[in-house]
């Protein structure tokens, strides 16, 4: 019974420690697709921006760790008005195989990029003290920084949903997602809105892939080699939703963690599994939207 | 036609042997430069060029050119067109690189066909010597290290249940083979055996597991790079180290160039492997100290360089002692039985009978020096020839 | 569409139509250059069977991207799944040719009609993820099952037996040369046919308006599964003489990644224009020949920048830029 | 009581909470001119959804021609003979004016699924689709492409494309929606001149064009069924001048 128990104790805190990196670096896609309904394969950059803009810093300019996150936020969101303005903008209204075409060309270009400035090794990460080792906790130890990444980030996903939920600009967000056409004839300048969300959905991705750095290793091939789980994530949870990839990244981790705990032959077919089978049943995804 | 064929056969002989006269030995290299293994070839290439340049005086007045060609990853039938345009049109006559064991076995109808010796630096599965006589192996297999860190493992002490973690794909099966054959030969009990995904992103799940289970030593094998960081620091971050669990493996999980950004990893990991950067040879400071003044003091030479290195040390061999004259037959033979006690991994040898490598393997320390992680070599197990050959004998032909 | 519309003009409008199928002689070029490299650079020949394959393979994906308007990141499991067949045969002592694309084309063909079925009444990035995690299911299993495919370490022990009885697979792969060559003319014929038959054009209306050919009485599903099938038999030919003409199959050829570079190239050349694939996949494959010999570490750099560019300023790929080329100059004359 | 060209029995369609069509009971005659009417958010584009199978009701029954077809796909339906337009064009803007109509009648004549022969070999069916042309006084821009053609005339190649299915059963959709007044004419004398035999259902927004048309009318207000009638007795009754004229008086 008590081995029962710790078993499944260990499935739920690994998982959702997880499922929160996955879930701040989807969100802002889900939330950039239902809004625009651009199909974003190169989401992963920002990510990857965040974890160097992170990792950089602390190496380079001796920056402590927390704020290292804030610059990755907010050096991120920064870049990606410039890239929704100059580049994304103009591709609002073009077929969806256009708009693969063209981030796959981006997260391409930006993985060339990355080996070119930070080489081809993946970037240490520094942790503060006070973050390393495990926390005990009803007789059993919990490593502090998964830890501290559920804390971190309840605390986003708070914020986030207060924001969308409670603030003008979250009802005119939630409004455009709703009905575009709608929405601008109510007076919402959309093109601004879109690049206000972009660049608070490319930030949090950043700050996704900075908190995410200690477990995913910041690279050049990290664009794509994540960009699989980003995607179900979205699709799962269902565009334009906050909490539809929610749901699906706690599905995606601690269903994963405990098909590794469990049974751990299985293997990857899990998630292609349960991905496949959640579309066919919801192809909106769990919270979308026909 | 047939006629025609063979004047065009001898018409080629004919151009080989004149380009040979040129006293211009033509070597052509297959390996990855591009795509995401494009490090490992830089490594290799590297390699290659330093040895060239410390070693050209020693074959003058004949000349190497080495024919650099880009596989761009594990595709076989790139390698193989490859290789069959550095045969046909570059006419080469040796042939080395080869990081994947796909590639190489797809090259070994051609070598065959076209008999051109070829030098293996890298790919590491143990089957693939046999495929042609025309091949030879400087680098590693999967058994030459798993299987005496499976016997060193059950011989120490408390050490009686052991737990394998591995990377679901070929090197993975038969590290873990390898390493349960000799632990168990030794007398432990191997209690699971967990084949992770290649596309695990979070490694504390597993290793969670591994907690729960208690076992005395964890065998662990994934690709070097940022999977071997990544399942390092979910050891280190779920405390198995403090829960008395025993790490060990192969080099590939403390690859030397990811040591540095392996910040919290425990002391005392235990891996065996034929080369580390760390190791206190002469001609190894020697060979890490000339790398660092061609590349930078930040770059470090890695197994792949060290492969790569002597299968230009085996191409050098050859050539001076044909004195430029390639024959593919005195290559072979010339290659059978070649030796290199001056390797940056010790003493090499290539097998006269299998072809395949001989060499010490190091029991190596993960150690803290100077506030730097280092593999330290503590125990060395001399001249281990590949045990895989030992328990699957090849057929009669 | 547009220049045939402008050729036609003189004859009656339902002439123009009738006769549309017509080969242009143009039409015939790329089997004009297919055969003097035979003699003039044969030590290039495995190079050029290599992009008659993924000509082939691109041409089944403009089917059913550029005819039937299905954008799809898994195009690469029926091609994978046609080269294990075909390799997996012949290697197990199996290593009659024609009869091995024939087995690679029913594998691929029917692993085409049963997940075409399943996951076409989704679309959007719901049917872009189906496609995705379906080559991702595929390339795990053939990773898991070594017994058979020998999984990372690459199927291996492929002998082929002559073609046809008769012409053995050589070290200047001349056969393997003629040999793609042929079916590729075959495959060609084919495709054509289809592209000009009602089904064909039908095609095209579901890319163009769904909601339209429902409304027309169109069995869209029906016309989509069957064309989705068709693509994947013509993949997996492709996979199947890759397999055969280079007696190698690993984990590589059923990747995401392949089906992003067969994209990639069939982009390049012109979507839905039937001879995109027979442009893009020779410019891409040969660009990345000699490029990637310069500067192989940033090659991915300039093929991003290459897709870029082309969905900014070029949208019809190669040909498109021809195409408006000779707009161009046919305006300016009088 | 003669077999009604379309009947509805019944019908009731909820998204959730949300009626969207209520208790319809409907029928139209042979050879009818019949308009629906009703103010915007009335549910009409939802009834004609429901009527050509994009949608499903939640309960109900439709016949054609005294035939169940509530379980037919659109497709089956438009085999038996129910064509419809759009309010908003759904044409196929890439290809030319011809080969749009081209597509409907092959697969009208049952041609379309044909794999292994060339198009040009169903010469019939293209002339068919330029005779249609031609009757709609169109032809001229037979290979233009459809996003070249001025919006009047696009408006022409929607109700092209139903007729071309030969229809028992028209279901107009706003025709006129989006063309200036002026060339609303064009496309009304299209309509009027519709063969008798094909019952008609015209949506409309526009009384002027109600009222030139249809010989019936049927008002919806809120998914249901308000009142059915002659225009003369549409017009004067009372409750419909409020609901839904009563805006144009005001107005």
């Amino acid at each position: 019974m008590d081995q029962a128990l710790a078993i499944a104790v260990s499935i739920l805190f690994l998982g959702t420690a997880y499922a929160m990196i996955l879930y701040i670096i989807s969100v802002g896609l889900s939330v950039t697709m239902g809004l625009m309904g651009f199909q974003n394969l190169a989401h992963g950059v920002f990510a990857m921006a965040g974890g160097y803009v992170c990792t950089r810093t602390m190496a380079e300019f001796g920056v402590p760790f927390l704020p290292s996150l804030v610059l990755a936020f907010v050096v991120v969101a920064a870049i990606s008005v410039a890239f929704e303005r100059l580049l994304y903008a103009r591709l609002y209204g073009a077929g969806e195989l256009e708009q693969v075409l063209f981030t796959i060309g981006l997260a391409f270009m930006a993985i060339a990029a990355a080996k070119f400035m930070f080489g081809p090794i993946s970037q240490r990460v520094d942790l503060p003290d006070y973050l390393k080792g495990q926390i005990e906790f009803m007789g059993r130890g919990f490593p502090t920084y998964r830890v501290f990444l559920i804390v971190v980030g309840v605390a986003i996903i708070a914020a986030l949903w207060l924001a969308i939920e409670r603030t003008t600009f979250g009802a005119q967000v939630r409004a455009a997602v709703d009905n575009r056409r709608m929405a601008e004839s109510l007076g919402i300048n959309t093109g601004r809105l879109f690049t206000l969300t972009f660049a608070l959905g490319s930030g949090l991705a950043g700050l996704g892939g900075a908190l995410g750095a200690d477990i995913l290793p910041v690279d050049p091939g990290y664009p794509l080699r994540h960009l699989v789980y980003f995607l179900i994530v979205v699709a799962v949870g269902g565009l334009g939703s906050l909490r539809g990839p929610f749901v699906a990244a706690l599905l995606l981790g601690i269903g994963d963690s405990a098909c590794t705990i469990l049974v751990p032959q299985i293997g990857a077919f899990f998630v292609y599994a349960v991905t496949l089978g959640l579309l066919l049943w919801r192809p909106q995804g769990l919270f979308g939207r026909m | 036609m047939r006629l025609f064929r063979i004047a065009t056969l001898a018409l080629t002989a004919i151009v080989s042997a004149t380009a040979a006269d040129a006293q211009t030995v033509r070597v052509g290299f297959v390996t990855s430069l591009s795509g995401p293994s494009a490090s490992i070839g830089d490594l290799m290439d590297k390699a290659v060029r330093l040895y060239i340049e410390q070693n050209a005086a020693s074959i003058a007045p004949v000349r190497v050119e080495i024919i650099r060609r880009d596989d761009t990853g594990p595709n076989p039938e790139v390698a193989r067109r490859l290789t069959q345009e550095l045969i046909t049109r570059e006419r080469v006559q040796l042939l080395t690189g080869y990081i994947y064991t796909p590639n190489a076995m797809a090259v070994a109808p051609l070598i065959n066909e076209a008999r051109i010796p070829t030098i293996i630096m890298n790919a590491g599965t143990s089957a693939i010597v046999r495929q042609s006589q025309m091949f030879a192996r400087v680098s590693f297999t999967m058994w030459q290290s798993a299987y005496p860190l499976g016997q060193w493992t059950a011989r120490q002490q408390g050490v009686r249940r052991s737990y394998t973690l591995v990377a679901d794909y070929a090197p993975g099966h038969d590290s873990e083979q390898a390493f349960i054959r000799g632990f168990t030969e030794g007398g432990g009990q191997n209690v699971a055996a967990v084949r992770m995904p290649m596309n695990t992103v979070d490694f504390a799940p597993f290793l969670q597991r591994v907690r729960d289970e208690r076992p005395d030593a964890l065998f662990i094998f994934v690709p070097a790079g940022v999977v071997a960081r990544g399942i390092m620091k979910a050891y280190a971050d779920l405390g198995l180290a403090q829960a008395g669990i025993r790490l060990v493996g192969q080099g590939d999980i403390t690859p030397d160039e990811e040591l540095p950004n392996m910040t919290d990893v425990p002391e005392g990991i235990i891996t065996m492997h034929h080369y580390s950067a760390d190791a206190d040879r002469p001609a190894n400071r020697a060979f890490v100290e000339a790398w660092r003044r061609a590349y930078g003091a930040n770059s470090t030479p890695s197994f792949y360089s060290v492969g790569a290195w002597d299968a230009m040390a085996a191409i050098f061999h050859v050539i001076r002692e044909q004195r430029g004259q390639i024959d593919p037959a005195r290559t072979m033979e010339l290659l059978r039985g070649w030796e290199n006690p001056n390797s940056p991994r010790g003493m090499v040898r290539i097998d006269r009978e299998t072809r395949d490598v001989v060499q010490n393997e190091y029991l190596r320390r993960l150690e803290r020096v100077d506030g730097r992680l280092v593999n330290r070599e503590i125990e060395t197990i001399p001249m281990v020839s590949d045990p895989w050959v030992r328990f699957n004998p090849a057929p009669p032909r | 569409m547009a220049p045939h519309a402008r050729d036609a003009a003189r004859t009656s409008p339902v002439d123009s139509l009738v006769t549309r199928h017509r080969l242009r002689p143009l039409e015939l070029l790329p089997w004009v250059l297919v055969i003097p490299p035979y003699w003039l650079f044969d030590t290039y020949l495995p190079l050029g069977s290599e992009i008659l394959i993924m000509v082939l393979f691109a041409l089944s994906l403009d089917l059913i991207l550029g005819y039937a308007g299905i954008v799809t990141l898994g195009h690469a499991a029926f091609f994978g799944l046609g080269a294990y067949t075909a390799g997996i045969l012949a290697a197990n002592g199996w290593g009659e040719p024609i009869s091995g694309l024939a087995a690679a084309a029913a594998v691929a063909g029917a692993t085409g009609y049963v997940t075409g079925r399943i996951i076409l009444r989704a679309h959007g990035l719901t049917l872009l993820m189906m496609t995705l995690v379906i080559v991702l299911a595929l390339n795990e299993a053939a990773n898991r099952m070594g017994w058979l495919t020998g999984g990372a370490d690459g199927l291996s022990g492929i002998e082929m037996w002559p073609l046809l009885g008769l012409f053995r697979f050589d070290l200047y792969g001349r056969t393997g040369y003629v040999y793609a060559a042929a079916v590729l003319f075959v495959a060609w014929i084919f495709v054509r046919r289809i592209v000009h038959s009602p089904f064909g054009r039908s095609l095209t209306g579901i890319r163009e308006n769904v909601t339209r050919m429902h409304a027309i009485g169109v069995p869209v599903r029906t016309r989509q599964v069957t064309i989705y099938a068709i693509a994947a038999v013509l993949a997996g030919i492709a996979g199947g003489l890759l397999a055969q003409t280079t007696q190698s199959v690993a984990l590589t050829v059923m990747t995401f990644e392949r089906s992003g570079a067969i994209l990639i190239m069939l982009v390049l050349g012109g979507v839905g224009r039937l001879y995109g694939a027979f442009v893009g996949v020779p410019a891409y494959m040969i660009a990345q020949d000699n490029l990637a010999r310069l500067d192989p570490v940033y090659w991915y750099f300039w093929v991003g920048l290459m897709l870029v560019v082309v969905v900014l300023f070029a949208r019809g790929g190669i040909l498109g830029i021809v195409d408006r080329a000779r707009d161009l100059v046919v305006r300016r004359r009088p | 009581m003669t077999t009604a060209a379309l009947e509805v029995q019944g019908l009731n369609k909820n998204f959730g909470a949300l009626v969207v069509a209520n208790a319809i009971d409907f029928r139209l005659e042979p050879g009818a001119r019949h308009a629906l009417i009703g103010p915007n958010g009335a549910g009409k584009t939802t009834f004609v959804n429901l009527l050509t199978g994009r949608l499903q009701p939640t309960s109900g029954r439709i016949l054609l021609g005294g035939d169940d077809i509530t379980a037919l796909s659109q497709e089956q339906r438009v085999k038996r003979g129910l064509g419809r337009t759009f309010q908003i064009n759904q044409l196929f803007k890439g290809l030319s004016v011809l080969e749009n109509v081209t597509l409907a009648v092959g697969e009208r004549a049952g041609v379309a699924g044909d794999m292994f022969r060339v198009a040009g070999t169903h010469r019939g069916v293209v002339e068919e689709a330029y005779g249609l042309l031609e009757r709609l006084g169109i032809a001229d821009d037979a290979l233009k492409l459809v996003r070249e053609v001025p919006y009047g005339r696009q408006r022409l190649v929607e109700i092209a494309l139903a007729l071309a299915l030969n229809p028992k059963v028209l279901l107009l959709d706003e025709p006129a929606a989006g063309v200036p007044q002026g060339e609303s004419k064009v496309i009304l004398d299209v309509v009027a001149a519709l063969s008798p035999d094909i019952a008609m259902l015209i949506i409309e927004h526009d009384m002027d064009i109600v009222f030139r048309i249809a010989k019936r009318i049927t008002v919806l207000v809120q998914g249901a069924v308000l009142i059915e009638g002659t225009p003369q007795e549409i017009a004067a009754d009372r409750q419909v001048r409020e609901v839904y004229l009563g805006e144009r008086d005001h107005g």
